[in-house]
């Protein structure tokens, strides 16, 4: 059963450092299940990239989170978007990395937070990828999942990820006006974002951790702690 | 498709490995994926940084050397490098008269770079950027503004030989950004390029048809045509590149190879290249025609167009002793 | 297959006027198909003539300047040049010291170039012949011999260095020989040419296979394998060379590409065949890398080993200035 | 009714300069028609260029005779070997120059010759040819075809066009021992060779032309003549 869909806020869970390694693990691992999909959709408004370039940064996370773990959730996320701004490049690597690094900071150096914490901090994040990147909601780009996402949080994990999917796949029609589909102009029209997919895939594995959080809580009480 | 390579996630280090085997003359750190002149830092000279996806070789390190780039920090292939690169770089080359960082204008290469100098400037680098947008093929100003292209190679060189000459960071960076702000480009593909990571052709260009105003990043152009003379390409590039800027002065003229499309047909197009300038009055001061930045095994043609003054073409003509670029040493 | 052509009739002419057009030190005869040294004939020194079929640029047009050709006599696509153009082209360079006719060795070639020597002598011109014939794909003294391919580029160049220190023509005929004789190539394909002509591919080559020992006018090669990697290929093709001449000396190294390949995987097929080289004993003394002597839009590659003793290598490193080939001018 | 088949010597008709050209022309008709069979034939086992290569030289060989028709047999085809050599390149413009002048040399200024006369100067124009290239019998070269053709040509102007043809097919078995596809060792066999085609179009050329002017003898006595 998923925190937060069918209980109050006081009684969901609280996400410590293991939640977040955890998650970033979970989306490490769609990243290279989807790694040949996203490059698909890169190679028809952009350059083919997007699913090789995940994939190395989000190896490059796993790594890293494997060898010393942090023991603080916005220390797992800073440590993350440091590595992906180091290993990622492309636009999506500083953008990513902004988004992890900012909401990790806003984080602070608390052992656990709520998942309305969480999604504060992540809006922070989205805020400045937007400021960084110079888009806006229906530019086309990973903001058309992210922004939609954050706000699905502030509710439940689940609204999260069909929120994100949902942005993912209304950019469709859209006009690129930033990144490199831009440069297409009304060609972009009827292709995915690729940012905007591989966005929609890191909030769903947030959701899955999420859930088998709350599964494993039900058996043995992993992770996540009641407040 | 098949490709001379290993295997397609080392195609970037094997290269590396490559270039640090056969120039003696650079310093190459396969590891860190940065490429220097041996002789770096010069003394009282500006350090001049470039960089950008893999795929467009000789671009950027095939540039550096005296009188061009004293850094070039080369990404995957089609993606920008990280910010650790040109940090390093930086570092390398500063003697202490600050740095220049030339950027090719994509969303990649612009963030990466900026948070480059940032880094840089905390370790209290001095460091300018000049960005290079050249590529005619999108409307200057609108979404994410125009593409740097062949113009990368002008800025490159142009600041490259006034920094030989000691002036200093305010310098390079004004005669960066002048030429930066004056070339423009315009690219044509025949057949698309494949990437050692999709393994396959970025996009689809059925016999019969070709792609005008493309990039070099696989990106399809903005316009598919019916198949065009080599006469009619030159027409349309040309008429694409004047109508943007219609040039007052003598102008440096690329015109680049994408990467398969051979040296005869390339001096073919040259020569209706010429003409097409000619018919609209522009007068060609010096020519390139060859395979300078490329976009992996694409088939196709760029031109640029880089006007210069009586001082940018006496900058032009001084030594440069590159890869890829050379005369005079 | 798409090109960046007017007519497939025209693609040498029109090469030849854009060669002309941006190339002010060279005098290019369109009509008659020459393409000459601006300053010649150069008095008191040997003239050095070659040429062959158009389609292996720059070889021969962009080896013309100081320190290499006086003269290069395209030919169509693929096809020797006619008697006529060596004729013209000798009178053209000869300073009263005489002639070398540098060949490639192919029935064509040898036959026109013989012709065109007769002719030539009955002018006056005195006129010595070296024929290249080092491509180890093919076993020396059968059938039609040995083809010519990169090593006529250590040829022209080595040849040209000494024939501009003012050589008499006997000892830059002997230098000639000597290289011609001592080099040795290796080529590989991963895709075959397509000719203007024919407009199409010259053979199939199916995805998954690609041909060792090819030639440089789209033949298919002596045979066909299962795809390798860079190393595997890089191994095969030194095994071919040094088995053929172990070279005692260091060896100039020309890391080939037939004109598709990017320079990016020639780059890391470069680190591959040093590797290679190394693991063999084989002392590489310089190594140029990119594409020379090409096949049109083939993908794949040629490594040339040219062993040298120091007075080589002193005039390998000599000054020159040509459109292709450029140091030290 | 074909000259030389049904009558005896003495009353096939000669051939005067005009016949010459004739054939040429029929030679340069046949070649820009099969121009593609020819270079075909070249890609498999050689650099398909035999074909425009060929054209191109007797596209300039009729342009050469309709300019300045010369008024012997000998005159033409030492005109026509010297145009191809000065046209054609590669391997097959030198040999085909040399078989055409060398034949013109032998014919002499002679208005008039017999089919013996060119048989005879076919023969030594085909030594001269395996002397400058090398070939012999069996080679898989033109000679395969011009040989038998010559010795063919003693009897009849049909009986030279069969052995022509019948030499070009059998290349198709051998194993190239020189030329270019010779490069490819056993890889050449199986494949017509396409110097030994083209000779035999040429030599069909002369035999089309022998009946056209033996037809148009029977109706108005044009080019050739009884001796
Ligand atoms: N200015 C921007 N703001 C927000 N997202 C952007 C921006 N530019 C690009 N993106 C996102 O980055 C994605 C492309 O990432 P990627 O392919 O890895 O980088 P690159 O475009 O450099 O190859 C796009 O699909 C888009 O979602
Ligand atoms: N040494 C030779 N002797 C006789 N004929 C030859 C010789 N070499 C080549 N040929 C003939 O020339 C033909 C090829 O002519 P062509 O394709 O025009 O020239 P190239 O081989 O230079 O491209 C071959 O098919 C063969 O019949
Ligand atoms: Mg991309
Ligand atoms: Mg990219
Ligand atoms: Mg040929
Ligand atoms: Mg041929």
């Amino acid at each position: 059963m998923e925190p937060g869909t069918d209980r109050d806020e006081g009684t969901e869970p609280t996400l410590d450092a293991d939640f977040f390694i955890r998650w970033l693990d979970a989306a490490a691992a769609a990243v290279a299940r989807d790694a040949d999909r996203l490059t698909e959709l890169d190679a028809a408004i952009g350059d083919a990239d997007h699913g090789s370039n995940l994939n190395r940064g989000f190896a490059a996370v796993t790594r890293r989170l494997t060898e010393k773990p942090p023991n603080a959730p916005g220390a797992v996320l800073t440590g993350a978007g440091r590595t992906l701004i180091s290993s990622v490049g492309g636009a999506s690597g500083p953008l990513y990395g902004t988004l992890l690094r900012r909401a990790g900071k806003e984080l602070g150096d608390a052992p656990r937070v709520s998942r309305v914490q969480l999604a504060e901090a992540l809006r922070s994040g989205v805020g400045a990828v937007a400021e960084l990147g110079g888009a806006g909601g229906g530019d086309k780009t990973m903001l058309d999942a992210l922004q939609p996402a954050v706000e699905g949080l502030t509710r439940s994990f689940g609204a999260a990820a069909t929120a994100a999917e949902e942005g993912a796949l209304a950019t469709v029609p859209l006009r690129a006006r930033r990144g490199r589909a831009a440069y297409l102009g009304d060609r972009s029209i009827g292709h995915q974002d690729p940012g905007a997919a591989s966005s929609a895939l890191l909030i769903g594995a947030l959701a899955d951790t999420a859930t088998r959080a709350a599964d494993d809580d039900g058996h043995r009480g992993n992770g996540a702690d009641r407040v | 498709m098949k490709m001379l390579i290993n295997v397609p996630e080392r195609v970037v280090e094997d290269a590396l490995r490559g270039m640090a085997a056969v120039h003696p003359e650079l310093t190459v750190d396969v590891a860190n994926r940065v490429v220097v002149r041996r002789d770096a830092p010069v003394a009282n000279k500006v350090g001049l940084v470039s960089g950008g996806g893999s795929g467009h070789e000789p671009l950027h390190g095939g540039f550096v050397g005296p009188g061009m780039l004293d850094a070039a920090c080369p990404g995957e292939v089609f993606t920008s490098p990280v910010p650790d690169q040109m940090v390093r770089a930086a570092a390398a080359v500063d003697s202490g008269e600050g740095v220049l960082f030339i950027v090719k204008n994509y969303t990649g290469d612009v963030l990466n770079f900026e948070m480059a100098a940032e880094l840089a400037a905390e370790e209290g680098i001095r460091v300018e950027t000049v960005t290079v947008s050249d590529d005619v093929a999108l409307a200057a100003g609108e979404g994410s503004g125009r593409r740097g292209t062949g113009g990368t190679l002008f800025v490159e060189r142009l600041a490259g030989a006034v920094a030989e000459a000691g002036a200093p960071l305010e310098r390079v960076t004004e005669v960066a950004r002048r030429v930066a702000d004056s070339c423009r480009s315009f690219g044509v593909a025949l057949a698309p390029c494949s990437t050692p990571a999709r393994g396959g052709p970025t996009f689809d260009l059925p016999e019969g048809e070709l792609e005008l105003g493309i990039g070099i990043h696989g990106e399809p152009g903005r316009e598919r045509r019916g198949m065009m003379t080599s006469g009619e390409i030159a027409d349309a590039t040309v008429d694409a590149l004047v109508n943007d800027l219609r040039p007052d002065e003598p102008v440096l003229v690329l015109v680049n190879g994408m990467g398969a499309t051979p040296l005869l047909e390339l001096y073919g197009y040259a020569s209706e290249v010429m003409r097409a300038l000619g018919e609209r009055s522009v007068v060609p001061a010096r020519t390139l025609v060859g395979d300078y930045v490329t976009s992996l095994d694409m088939a196709g043609c760029s031109v640029t167009l880089c006007p210069v003054d009586e001082e940018l073409l006496r900058l032009w003509e001084t030594p440069v002793r590159t890869p890829a670029l050379r005369w005079g040493a």
